[in-house]
Order: C-alpha cells, then structure tokens, then sequence
C-alpha cells in the first residue's frame, strides 16, 4: 500500500466519535478540492499553524454579507483550494429539515462547492465551506431557487437563531420558532447589507432554560417567561415522589429563592408564587407535575458578547417582560430604536453592549425609552457617581451654568 | 435571475405532522435512556427524538447518509440541536429500535441528553478560518474520542457543556461553558511593516487592540507594539494581516471551567481559568485530552448530584478546586483586565 | 524644647490592672444587658465594660464630666471604641449598678451593644471641613434622637450599623455600612477663573477628576469642565478651591444601604444607592431621619433573626427591598461608573 | 430673655442624644473661639453651606503632617474662628486612657486651642478642633511634654490604629495593640514626614469580626486569623442548647461552608475543620462554648480605601497567613517593599490599591515578592487577556521579538 499522504490526519480516523477525516477522506476521491483541503490540513498539523489567509471582498449580487472570503497561503501546493470561500445559507427555525431539502443543499453544494459543510455554525447558519469566487453567484442562484437565502456576516444582523420551543417542548412560553422567522424576515435588508458599526446577533430562547445559549451570545437576547405562578399537578407530584424522587432534597432545598416546600407526610409541594423567580429548577427536576403558569411573554436582555474587545459580557435585562404576539410590532420597534442609537453612536466593531458599557445604561434606557426598573440589575450601584437630568434639579438645569 | 431577500425556508414546512398537530401542546416528555426523548402532547400524541453524535464538519455524502436514515425512520424528517447534534424524529413508536439498532451497527454515537456530555460547540480551525491558535475538528474529535463514555452513557452529576474555539474571538459560547478549550497565542505579533502600510487602515488597527498596545509608527506608516501591553489576543491580526501573530512554537492552548448558561438554580456563570497553557500537539492533543479528562472525574467525583460544574466549584471555593483538580495557581489567574477588581478576595475567609 | 518621634503613649499604661493581668487570656464574655458587657478571663477575673453613647464632637469640659465618671467607678481607667463610644472599664462588680444609676441620672445613653445601633460613624461636615455637602453632627444628632430606642435596646434581629459621610470623600467606612448618609453636590462646579489661575496646578487639578471631565482653558489659564460628564464628586474643589461646587439649593443627602465589613457569615459587602437624594434642611433633616427610621424598620420587621442589613436584602433580592422599603427605582440606580457591568442582572431570574 | 443667637442649633439641644450644641454653648461661655464657631455653624445651618476654606500651608517644626489649617470665610464676621486649625493627635493603641492622660490633653487644648475635641477621628486619632498658627508650637510642644506626639495626615504613614484585642477580648488571635504600636514607633518618619505619592492606611483587627473595619479603610489591613481548629467545649455547646439557643437554626445552618453539623439527641456539634474558612460566625454565636485554634497569625490584604478616585475598594488578601511576634520584622518588610514599589510607580494621589488595579496584580506580587494564591481572588479571571513572562516561553522571550 501507498504510504499515506496524511499520516497525522490519519490518526484521527481511530476511535469511536465520527471522524471528519474519513468522511472526508471518501469525498476527496472524487473532489480535488477536498483532496486539497485535507493536504493544507496536514500541513497545518505539521507546521502547528493555520494557511488561510485574508483577501479581496467577494459576495453576491445585491447583498454585502453572506460570504466569508478565504485564500490559501499555500496555493501553489493545493490549487483546488488556493480560494476556498464560506457560503452562510440561513437556517429554517429551528434547525428543522426534510430530507427533501436537505438533498437540495447537498446538490446544489456538490456542483458548486467542495461538497465540505458545518451542520451548523455557532451562529446557526448552515455553512457550506469552500468555493471558489466565480462559483459563488451560480451557488446563490441555485440555493436561491431551492428557497434558500444567506444569512449574515460582517456589520449586519447576524442570522437570528431559536430553540427548538413549542414544536417539541412543553415549556415554550413564547413561539420562538415564529418569532425567530418572522423577523428574519422583516429585517431582511439589516441581514444582507451591512451598514452598522459591527454585528448584531438576536437568539430567542423559550424559557430560562435559555438551549440556545443566547444570554451568552446574542446582542439581544429574548428569553420566554412568564408572569403567574408555576402549576403544580399535585397528583403527579406524589407519583414523583412514590417513584423514588427525594422531592425534598433535589427539588425543594435547591429552590434557590425558597419558594417551595415539601410537606413530606402529605406528599404535598408548597409554593409561594410570589418568592420564585421562574429559575426552572423544580419544572425541569419534575416535567411531569409542574410547568410555566399562562401569563406568558418574554424578558428581553441585551449586549451577550465573546471575548473581543472589551471582555466578554453576558447580557443584561433591559426589559422584564414583555408579551410577544404576531406581528411582534413593540418588539421591532425597540430593536429599531436600538440600532438607531448604537448606529449614531458607536465607533467602528463597538457592540452595542459596549457602547452602553462607554455611555452609561442610563442614556440607553432614556434613548430607546424604557423605564428603569430594578429587575434591571442584581444590585444597584454603590459608588455615588450619578448624574441629574437637568430638569431635576432646582434653579438652572446644570448645562446651564458655570 | 435569483431571487433576493427571500429569507429561510418556511420552518412549518420541515416539521413532521405529529409536531404540526401538537405545535405548542406538549404535555412532558421522558428520557427513555441515553439520547432517547419522548415528548408527549396533551392529546396523548407522542413524538420520539433520537439524537445522535455529528461531527459538524460534514460532507455532502455524510448529510446524504442520515437523509437515508431519517427517510426511513422519519419519513423524511430530521432537525439538528443548538450543539450540533442530528435528531431523528421519530413518529412511529415502532421505528425507534430499528432505527437504534442500525445506528449502533453503523457506530453512530446515540446520547447526549440528560447527564451526559453533549457534542462540543465547536468552530473552524485550521480548516476555514485564518486566525486560529489551534485546530478546531481535530481536537474536538479527540476529546470526544476520549469522552464518549460520558456521551452515551447519563451517569454524571450535570449536564456537562464542553466547548472549544480556536482563538480568542470564541465562537461559540465557549465563554459560558463548564468546560471551554481556547487556543491561545503567547507572543506579541511580529510586525510585517510593508503590509501593514500597504494594506491596513492605521486608525482602526490601533483600536483594535484591548490593551492600547499598538502607537503609530509614523516614519514606516506601520504601527509598533508596546511589548509589555501585549496579551497576544490576535484582534490586530483580524484587523490588519501585517501583524503576525502565530507561533507555532509557543501557541496552544488553555482551559477555562465552570461557566453555564441557564438560569437553573444559579445564574448564567462565565468559565474561568483553570489552566493557562498546554501545548498544541497535533494530530491527538494528548496533553488537552488527558487535562480535559481529569477535569471532567474531578467534578464527576466530587460534586453533589444535579451540581453544574461552576456549581460545584463556588460551593467548595475555587481555592478548594485548585488543589482537588491538582492545577498549581499561577499569577496568570488573578486578573488584571478592566473588571479584575470584584474578582478579587475581599475576605479573611477562604479554605487553606 | 519638644521631642519629636515619640510616638503615642503605650497603651499598656493606660490599662486597668485586671486588664494587665489577664492580658490576652480572656475566655469569654456575656452581654448582661444593653450596654453592658461582662469579659471573664481564663483565671476568673472579670472586667466589665459600661458603653455610653457620645457626640464625638465634645468640649473639654464634658471629657473631664467622664473623667469625672471613670475616677469615681473606674479606678481612673476608661477607653474609647472604635464607633466613638465611650467604655467604662469596671474592674469592681460592685460599681456597675451605681455608675448605670449616675450615667442614668445624667442622661447618657447606655447601650450600643450586641443587636442594636451603636453610634454613629460620622465626618467633620459644617463644623470644620471646607468640602461638605451637608453637616456631620447636626444630623447625627437628629438621626440618634430619633432611632434612640434602639441604641438603648437589642430588639433588632442583628447590628445595624449606620454612617454618615458630609462628602463624597467618605471619611469614615461609610461606603461599608448597613445603612450611610452621604452628602451630595448635583451640580458642576462653578470656575471661578482667576482663583483657578493663580492658585491651582492645572495638571493635577485635571488629574483630579475620576470622569476626565475637565479639560485645560490655556486662554484663561485655566480649566473647563465638560458638564455631560461631571456627576459632581467635588474631587476637582478638593485640589482647587477655584472649583466652587458647593450649592445651597441642590445640595442633600442620599442614602446607601446593606454594607458590612465583618467577615461573619458573608464576606465584607458595600453598601449600595437606595435613595439618591433628600434635601439639606437644617437643623433636624426631616427628611433624612424619617428616611433612615424607615429603612431600620423594614428591616426590623421582614429580616430573619441575626440577619444583617445587607444579607437580608441579598435574600430576598434588591427588587423586592425596592418594592418592602417604597423606594422608586431611578436611571440614578443602575451603576455607570467603572465597575458598573458585574451589577448588571444577567439572568432572566428575578421577583416581579 | 434675650433673643438666642442660634436659633437653629437650638432645635439640636433637645432628644435624648447628648448634645455638642448644650456642651459647646457652656464652654462658650468662657471660650471666645467656640462661641464664634457656634456663630459660624449657625450661619451654615441658615445658608445650607460650609465656611471653612483652604489656606496656606500650617505645621509645626519638624513635621510635613499632623495639622489640618483651617481658615473662615466670613472671619470677619467671627474673628474668634478666623484661623482655626486642627491637631491630630496619635491615640494609644486601642484608644485606652487613664484620666490623668485625658485631664491633660484636656488642660492643654484649653490653653492653646478651642477647647473642641473629638474622640476619635475616623482614622482613629484624637482630634483637636480649632486654633490658631500662632498656637501650634506650644500646643504641640505641650503635648509632647505630657508624652503625646502628632498622628498622620497629607501624602503619609496615616496614624495606625487596632482593635480592642487581647486587651478585652477572648478571640484575639495576634496582639492588635502591640502591632499597632510596634509600627507606628517603628514609622514615625513614615508617619511624620509626607514624601509619598498619597496618604497609606494601616489598621489591625484580632480576628475575622474586623471590629476596626479596617478592609473598608485600610491601604493594608492585618486580620487575625487561625490554621488549625476552632476548639470546641462539647459541655458548654450543650449548656447553650439547654438554655435554648436553637443551635441547628441559628449557628448550623447558618455556616456559610457547611462545615457544621448538629446531632440534635446527643445534642453534640460536629465540625469539618477543614471546610471552615473562620468567618467567626458560629463563635460569634457561642463564646462560650467555641473558640479560634491555637496557631494563630494574620491574614494581609491590601487596597482598601474610600470612593475618591477609583470608586471605593475593599481590601484585598495577598498573605493568606504571616505568623506575626515582636519584632515583626517580616510584616515590616514586606511593607517597606510595598511602599518602595508605590512610591516609585504611583502618581501624586494615586493610593496603592489604584496602582495595584492599574499595573495589574501580577505586576505588584512580583515586584514585593509574594507568590500568587488561590486564596487573593474570590474566582479566577474569566477573560483570556492574561500575560507571559518571558522566561516562561519557547525561544527567545518576548520582550526580544517584533
Ligand atoms: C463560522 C463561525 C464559527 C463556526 O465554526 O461555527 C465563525 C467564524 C468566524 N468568526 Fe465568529 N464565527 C461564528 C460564530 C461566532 C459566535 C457565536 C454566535 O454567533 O453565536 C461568536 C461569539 C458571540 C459574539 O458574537 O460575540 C463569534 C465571535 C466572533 C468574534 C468576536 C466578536 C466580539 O465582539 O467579541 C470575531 C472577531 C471579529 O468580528 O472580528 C469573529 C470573527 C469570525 C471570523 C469571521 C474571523 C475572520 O475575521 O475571518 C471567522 C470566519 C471563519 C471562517 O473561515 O469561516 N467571531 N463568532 C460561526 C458563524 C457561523 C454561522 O454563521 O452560523
Ligand atoms: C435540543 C435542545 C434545543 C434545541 O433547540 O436544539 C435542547 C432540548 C432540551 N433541553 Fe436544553 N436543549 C438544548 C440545548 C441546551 C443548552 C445550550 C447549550 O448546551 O449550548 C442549554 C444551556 C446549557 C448551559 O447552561 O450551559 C440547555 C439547558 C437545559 C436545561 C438546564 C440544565 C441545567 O440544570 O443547567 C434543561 C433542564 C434539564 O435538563 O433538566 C434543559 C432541558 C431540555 C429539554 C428537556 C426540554 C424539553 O422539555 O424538551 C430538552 C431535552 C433535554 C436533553 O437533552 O436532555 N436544557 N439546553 C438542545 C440540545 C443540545 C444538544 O444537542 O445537546
Ligand atoms: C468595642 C469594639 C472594638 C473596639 O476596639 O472598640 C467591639 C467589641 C466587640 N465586638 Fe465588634 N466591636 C467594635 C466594633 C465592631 C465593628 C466596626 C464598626 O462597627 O465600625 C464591627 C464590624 C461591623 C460591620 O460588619 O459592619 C464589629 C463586628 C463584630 C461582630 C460581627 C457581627 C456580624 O454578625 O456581622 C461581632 C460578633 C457578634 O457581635 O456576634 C463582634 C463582637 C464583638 C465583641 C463581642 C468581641 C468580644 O468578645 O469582646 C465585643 C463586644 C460586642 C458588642 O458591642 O456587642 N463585633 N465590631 C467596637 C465597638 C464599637 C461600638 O462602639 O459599637
Ligand atoms: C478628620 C477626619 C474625619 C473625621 O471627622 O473623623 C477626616 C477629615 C478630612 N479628610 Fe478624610 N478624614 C478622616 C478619616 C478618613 C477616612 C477613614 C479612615 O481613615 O479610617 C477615610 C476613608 C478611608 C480612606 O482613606 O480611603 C477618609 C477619606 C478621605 C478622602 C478620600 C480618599 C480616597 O482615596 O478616596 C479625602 C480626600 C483627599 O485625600 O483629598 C479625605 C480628606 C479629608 C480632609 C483632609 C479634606 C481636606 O481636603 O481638607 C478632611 C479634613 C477635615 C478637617 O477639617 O479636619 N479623606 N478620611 C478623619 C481623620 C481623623 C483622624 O485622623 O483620626
Ligand atoms: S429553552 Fe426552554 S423552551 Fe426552549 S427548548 Fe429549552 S427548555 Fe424548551
Ligand atoms: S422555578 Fe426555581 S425559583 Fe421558582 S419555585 Fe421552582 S426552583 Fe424555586
Ligand atoms: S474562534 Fe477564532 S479561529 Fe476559530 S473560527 Fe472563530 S475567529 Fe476563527
Ligand atoms: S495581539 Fe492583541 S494585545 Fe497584542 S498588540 Fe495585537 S491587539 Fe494588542
Ligand atoms: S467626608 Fe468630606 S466633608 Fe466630611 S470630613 Fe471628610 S472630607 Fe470633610
Ligand atoms: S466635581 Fe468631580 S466630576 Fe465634576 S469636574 Fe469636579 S472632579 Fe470632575
Ligand atoms: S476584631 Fe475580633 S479580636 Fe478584635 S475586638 Fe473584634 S472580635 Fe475581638
Ligand atoms: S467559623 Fe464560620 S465557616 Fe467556620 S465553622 Fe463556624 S460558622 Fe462555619
């Protein structure tokens, strides 16, 4: 037998986890660029350092995002990949596909690219990865008229992504999957043409259980909950705890307000309503007996970002709760207003996070017009660095004097 | 001519009938065993999800696999999770062993529910992207080599979330993980000065830099590097391809612990810094799996049932997590960015 | 001639034989009531201490009124506490109850120990200060007429320890007490040019500012402030009496709560903004005193016993002591200063 | 009778409170200086303003610190208060007195000053309120005769102070006196002579209660502390059950660690030694029964300071434990070394922890010699942003590169 042209990859065909190498070994018999792709790979694991380099924009007609341009800095060993271009291609909600679909991209992705793709990018995009340039209008084409479009990159709405919600949990206090559509949808020109100081990133998740991570990562985080109290089926409690659930220990006492206890002769769960601060704890501990009470909306929180450049934030609460029906009108508004405000006054690749961080949450909140409430904080602030609004103060307003 | 602006594919259409019926009615639902869910609706209808292991980075014959799959099972229907898994959507109860018992043949990993591990959020690497520190695939494939006992299997106290990103930028949520791999660069960058005056815009690279590290270098029209400001976090090489920050000898890669995002019991936590280097030793990352498994037993042996691993630690006090995990505490771990200052102890009390 | 470098006295002549003898071989104490403690020594000696609440601000003559006091019970030996309150250390038992009867008939208020208000930390304010935004003693004294019953009794559920600060320099731990009166200005300094000129350093005056709001006038030689970024500290009128930021008509108080800085329990916490502002209003601060007995009693009735201020909030969350204390939550609440994002709510938990 | 001339202080002569406003009007009697600051505050209490003002430079010779000059600015109104100057004076560790001490600080203020004290100042010297320049050296000259020297103030060693300790209290776990005055006769130069970028704070607290608060206000507080067991007397924990103290309630449950346990029938406590982290609480509780270990020391921690300029810090731990016994010699060289470093790094009116916050942690243990410890951070970092010593790294160190 030949002696391998990959013998570190090699070493990752071994073991029980799926191994991209093998699968991709299959396809580069028949897809020079893969074939490519895996040379410039072991050549990365040799030399312990990526070949990809920066390059010219490239894109498709009419849009500005979509497309992350790649170069090899080895071209002249692996031609096939010598330009080697990401295709972003919108998700459905929820990462829901028919075969049908799924066979559509997989064409369309084989005659126009490598035939290499990410099921499915951190953001939540599918990522169809490698093309060369003058392949990349024919790709949008064909994707375009198996219905799909691209999704974000750049300074732009970055692709909207959701939980899985109310089409396979019980929990869902809103329609993340509609909503997530829906305003992919209205914010079309926002995801295609970057025009912002840097990216905005919106994940919508269905209850505080938060499966889709946005609380860490999205610009805008909009988060299901609700207003009532918890219901409590007291049957199924007590069948709980018949079927060996130490309902007191693992439920009651990791209640992190107190807001629950544990009548153990009775087998009966209290709750004071009024105490729980909706963690999920005791729904996720027992699905069977308790959910989400019925008044039900969602808590908006802004600036989730990584690391880059200020450190990485979590987002903040910016709005405890509000209801989301069809057409979500008071939720489009704010994020208008929002990006209204970051755009006029953000510098360039300054999250909106950090322009709050920079301006004071208290020119946010009366920029976009939300009221302060305490929800908004774990604690309020204990230096004594507060400014006045002019018309609070007796006699001239400050910016008058001195 | 194409069209533009059309948006994603219409997510009602992807759905199977059973969740069409019962959009927004599911009752509970049951982890039958180890990557097995069984949601059922308020109308007694139920859907089965299989999931199983993805390596992410796939190729279009791989997609065309599990379409073959979820054909036959699913009548044509499949999603994928938040962390890259396939799920198979099971309508018909009776489909699910079969489909089991074929996914065991083709050695597919079935898990990653409750308990467990799930796969790793994950990002390009030296396959796509031109600023990594370190691989993505190659390490992740490793780990979860390493780990898979813990993907098929719920016997952990938590939910254990890894993560993994290739350099600082951290796609993903790296940051909020219980476990997060991040390749780091341990040099300044090495300035190419006719690249930097040729191709970057000086303004912006300058701020592009977290420290204020970079000045102007008026004379080259390049910039210069306050060495000592340097932490080596590559944002000037996003900017400007004049600034060289790899290194293969000293890049690799560091491990950060207890972060989560949920709001079960205790609020979202960032990962924190466990330990600040290992090496880059490709194809294997001996080093990393080997660390990563140590941290997972560490936690898995200690921690109290249902106990998230960020959990676990700030009940027993990160000083008491140093000596458990055996990871010597260097200067490197007390911050110095711009929040370090709640991050230190203000207390008498802490554990020996 | 005067020596120079002598240091204090050593304290060890100041102490009361059993004091001496028994030195750093206490054993335990007892409170035996309001005011009263009684210390015993691992050989059985006993000492008692008698603690009388004072104005700090004292004449001579009322200094030798307790000389007068601590000859006639105390064998000519008394101390001072570190909240100001005077101690009469009573090494003869017989002597408590006729120096409680005398200190009765005088008037001086008995207590401070255990679960009440001990005395008031507070600063120089109006009487010698040159910045403050408020009066120290005026207001102390107010403040302790009113909340006098719990100096005099232990029916708190724990300490509550309260501060006063007449500016933002906060002499004092103000910035660390259950409950802290702060003197505030709400409006930038007037510059009175020709002072700043001729009297002040105009760098260091620059430096002074914590928001980097003044900026050098080399016309006038002297500075302008960017008022959108003034929030009135006072710093700039501390270096630079050219900087008049005093102003009867805005001047005030404001109300921080929940600091602590014993480690019991929970480590040292600030305390934090619960009422931005009330007005000056010499010479008994209505406004402030029904504030602060406000604050003290919604403590008093909704913290468990042996919770302290700021831990009993920590419980129940700050949203609801919003809502318990009838205190509007302002834009003023939500920190904007340097560590303001750790204070940010980064959960979807909290009360409604 | 005559109209009073301070209607509004007045008010403050009524309440059960002692009143400095019925004290300073007797002594005004007599005292021409206090009846005018009497006049003066009456005048502040009507405008809403002070009336003190800067001035130039007072002092006595020898000294850059210990007076605070004073000036008013309606002296002509109120000659008497014109100048009126403060002395600190350096109180005795643990502010003890015998009353021959006090009658004498009391017959010299009367003769060379107002007659206005206070005890204490908030650092913790005595005060001495009001007099004129002209008054300074014999006051001082005075009191040093009676055995009385001037404590700190301006860019100085401020004036040390301890809590009661082992003087009354059972729980000292190092000599909180002896330190105190150890040092301050040690640093009289420091104390004495500013020459620093700003002022530095020392105080000293007997156990982890912190009776002196010094984490909130010392640039490095000493807190006793202990490495072995809290002792237990097993009869006297019973004696407190029987008399009713709820022991698992109030002290049990209530260890922050979990290090307690309580076996209500035997009515005994169970410890974990090793889980306490010594936050006094349960010896708070039962003094009698509970008590600190035997190997006692301190822990260190730097950076505490008020609001101005930074926003206030609380200390923080940068010893874990130091044994400290006369001659303390490595507690006063590690604050030499601290001090070396700040002096040569700080700018004016920087304090410690400031420089600290602004070179970074590792800058400051490497520069005094201490090793990093778990136990200086609450949690580690959680950004990536950290550094690389050179000496640490493959090929040349970094400093040599670029
Ligand atoms: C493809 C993807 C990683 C992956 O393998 O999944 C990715 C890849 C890149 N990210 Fe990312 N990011 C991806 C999700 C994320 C996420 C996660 C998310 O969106 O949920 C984050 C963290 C959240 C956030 O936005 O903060 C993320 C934070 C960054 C950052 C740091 C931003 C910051 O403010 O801290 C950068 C740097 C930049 O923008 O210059 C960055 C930059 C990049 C660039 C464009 C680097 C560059 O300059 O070329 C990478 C292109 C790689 C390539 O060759 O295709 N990427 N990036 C993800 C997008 C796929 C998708 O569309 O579905
Ligand atoms: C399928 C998926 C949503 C999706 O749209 O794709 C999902 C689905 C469910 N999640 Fe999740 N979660 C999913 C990602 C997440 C994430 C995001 C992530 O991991 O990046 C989180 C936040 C993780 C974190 O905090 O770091 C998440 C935190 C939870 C929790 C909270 C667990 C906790 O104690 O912190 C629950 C409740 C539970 O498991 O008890 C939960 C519960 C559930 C339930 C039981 C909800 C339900 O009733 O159907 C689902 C099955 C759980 C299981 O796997 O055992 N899900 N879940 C995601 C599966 C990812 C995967 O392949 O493993
Ligand atoms: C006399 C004094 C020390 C001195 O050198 O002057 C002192 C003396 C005692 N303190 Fe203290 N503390 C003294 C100021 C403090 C301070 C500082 C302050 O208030 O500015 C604190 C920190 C307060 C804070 O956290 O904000 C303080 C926190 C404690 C604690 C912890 C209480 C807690 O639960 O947080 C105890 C333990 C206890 O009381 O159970 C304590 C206990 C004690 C004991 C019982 C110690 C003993 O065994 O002798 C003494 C009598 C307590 C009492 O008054 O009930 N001492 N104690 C101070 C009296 C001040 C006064 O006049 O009121
Ligand atoms: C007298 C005293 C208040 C009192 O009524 O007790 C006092 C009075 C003054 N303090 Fe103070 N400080 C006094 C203890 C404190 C404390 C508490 C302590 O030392 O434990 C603090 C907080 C702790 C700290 O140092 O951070 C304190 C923080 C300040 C600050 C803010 C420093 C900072 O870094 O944040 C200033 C502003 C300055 O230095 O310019 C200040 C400045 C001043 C000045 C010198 C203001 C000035 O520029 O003239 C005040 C002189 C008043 C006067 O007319 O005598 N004083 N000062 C205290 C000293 C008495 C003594 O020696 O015993
Ligand atoms: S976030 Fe909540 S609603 Fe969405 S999938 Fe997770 S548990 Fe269900
Ligand atoms: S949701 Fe959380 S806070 Fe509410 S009752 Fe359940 S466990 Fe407690
Ligand atoms: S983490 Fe860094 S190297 Fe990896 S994909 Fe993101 S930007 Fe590229
Ligand atoms: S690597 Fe980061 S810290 Fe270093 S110069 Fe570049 S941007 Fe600045
Ligand atoms: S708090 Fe301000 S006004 Fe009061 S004594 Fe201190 S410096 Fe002077
Ligand atoms: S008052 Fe404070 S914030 Fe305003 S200019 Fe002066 S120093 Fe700056
Ligand atoms: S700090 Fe500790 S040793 Fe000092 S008086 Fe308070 S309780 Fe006693
Ligand atoms: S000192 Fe504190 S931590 Fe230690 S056992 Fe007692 S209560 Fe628990």
């Amino acid at each position: 037998m030949a002696e391998s042209r990959t013998p570190l990859l090699d070493e990752l065909e071994k073991g029980p986890w799926p191994s991209f190498v093998t699968d991709m070994k299959k396809l580069a018999q028949r897809k020079p660029a893969v074939q490519d792709a895996l040379g410039q790979l072991e050549m990365s694991y040799r030399d312990k350092k990526g070949h990809w380099k920066h390059g010219g924009i490239v894109g498709v007609r009419g849009y500005g995002g979509g497309v992350i341009g790649r170069y090899s800095d080895v071209g002249d060993v692996f031609p096939n990949v010598a330009e080697f271009h990401t295709m972003r291609v919108n998700q459905p909600s929820g990462w829901f596909y028919t075969t049908e679909k799924l066979r559509q991209l997989c064409d369309i992705w084989e005659a126009y690219g490598s035939g290499l793709t990410n099921f499915h990018g951190s953001t939540g995009d599918i990522i169809l990865l490698g093309t060369v340039t003058q392949n990349l209008q024919p790709a949008f084409d064909a994707l375009s008229e198996a219905g799909f479009d691209l999704g974000g990159s750049g300074s732009d709405l970055r692709t909207p992504s959701a939980c899985v919600g109310p089409a396979r949990c019980e929990w869902a206090c809103i329609d993340t999957l509609d909503i997530c559509h829906d305003l992919t949808n209205t914010f079309q020109d926002e995801l295609h043409r970057p025009m912002w100081p840097y990216k905005f990133k919106l994940k919508i998740a269905g209850c505080p259980n938060d499966c889709v991570a946005a609380v860490a990562r999205a610009d805008l985080s909009v988060i299901g909950t609700w207003r009532d109290s918890i219901r409590i089926d007291r049957e199924a409690v007590r069948e709980y705890a018949d079927g060996g659930l130490d309902v007191e220990r693992a439920v009651v006492n990791r209640c992190p307000t107190g807001a629950l206890s544990w009548n153990a002769e009775k087998k009966e769960l209290g709750l004071k309503a009024e105490e729980c601060n909706r963690c999920m704890h005791c729904i996720n501990m027992m699905p069977k007996a308790l959910c989400p009470g019925v008044e039900r909306g969602a808590t908006l929180l802004i600036g989730g970002k990584a690391t880059i450049l200020q450190t990485a934030f979590l987002s903040w609460v910016i709005v405890p709760f509000m209801k989301l029906e069809p057409p979500y009108e008071e939720l489009k508004d704010l994020l208008r207003r929002i990006w209204e405000w970051w755009d006029e006054n953000a510098k360039t690749r300054e999250r909106v996070g950090e322009l709050i961080y920079r301006k004071g949450m208290r020119e946010f909140l009366r920029a976009v017009g939300l009221p302060p409430a305490p929800q908004m904080v774990f604690r309020p602030r204990a230096n004594p660095y507060y400014f006045w609004w002019p018309e609070e103060l007796e006699g001239n307003g400050h910016k008058e004097q001195g | 001519m194409s069209r533009t602006d059309i948006g994603p594919p219409y997510f009602k259409d992807m759905l199977p009938p059973v969740i069409k019926e019962n959009y927004g009615r599911w009752k509970y639902h049951e982890i039958l065993r180890p990557g097995v869910l069984r949601h059922v609706a308020e109308s007694g209808a139920e859907i089965y999800s299989v999931r199983v292991g993805s390596a992410r980075l796939m190729t279009v014959d791989r997609v065309r696999e599990i379409c073959d799959l979820a054909d036959k099972y699913c009548d044509g229907y499949l999603r994928f999770t938040s962390r890259h898994n396939i799920e198979f959507l099971v309508s018909d109860k009776n489909k699910v062993e079969p489909l089991l018992r074929e996914l065991k043949e083709k050695g597919w990993p079935v898990g990653g529910t409750g308990n467990s591990i799930s796969n790793m959020i994950h990002t390009q690497g030296w396959i796509h992207c031109h600023t990594p520190a370190t691989d993505g695939s190659g390490i992740v494939k490793a780990v979860m080599d390493d780990l898979y006992e813990y993907f098929v299997d719920m016997k952990l106290p938590a939910k254990l979330r890894i993560a993994l990103a290739c350099c600082l930028n951290m796609c993903g949520a790296v940051h909020c993980s219980d476990i997060a791999m991040v390749g780091i660069h341990r040099k300044p960058p090495v300035i190419e000065h006719d690249i930097v005056s040729k191709q970057c815009e000086i303004p912006t690279l300058i701020a592009s830099c977290p420290t204020a590290a970079i000045r102007p270098n008026p004379k080259l029209k390049s910039v210069e590097v306050n060495e000592e400001r340097c932490m080596y976090c590559g944002n000037c090489y996003t900017m400007c391809p004049g600034m060289k920050i790899a290194d293969p000898e000293n890049d690799g890669v560091a491990i950060f612990v207890g972060g989560k995002v949920s709001n079960a019991r205790t609020p979202p936590m960032f990962s924190r810094l466990a330990i600040p280097y290992l090496p880059n030793n490709p194809p294997r990352w001996p080093e990393v799996t080997a660390a990563v498994r140590k941290l997972v037993e560490v936690w898995a042996r200690n921690a109290r049932q249902g106990e998230r691993y960020g959990e676990w630690i700030e009940r027993i006090g990160w000083e008491r997590f140093f000596e458990l995990a055996e990871i010597p505490f260097t200067d490197k771990h007390i911050d110095d960015f711009t929040f370090a200052i709640p991050t230190f102890r203000t207390a008498a009390t802490f554990k020996w």
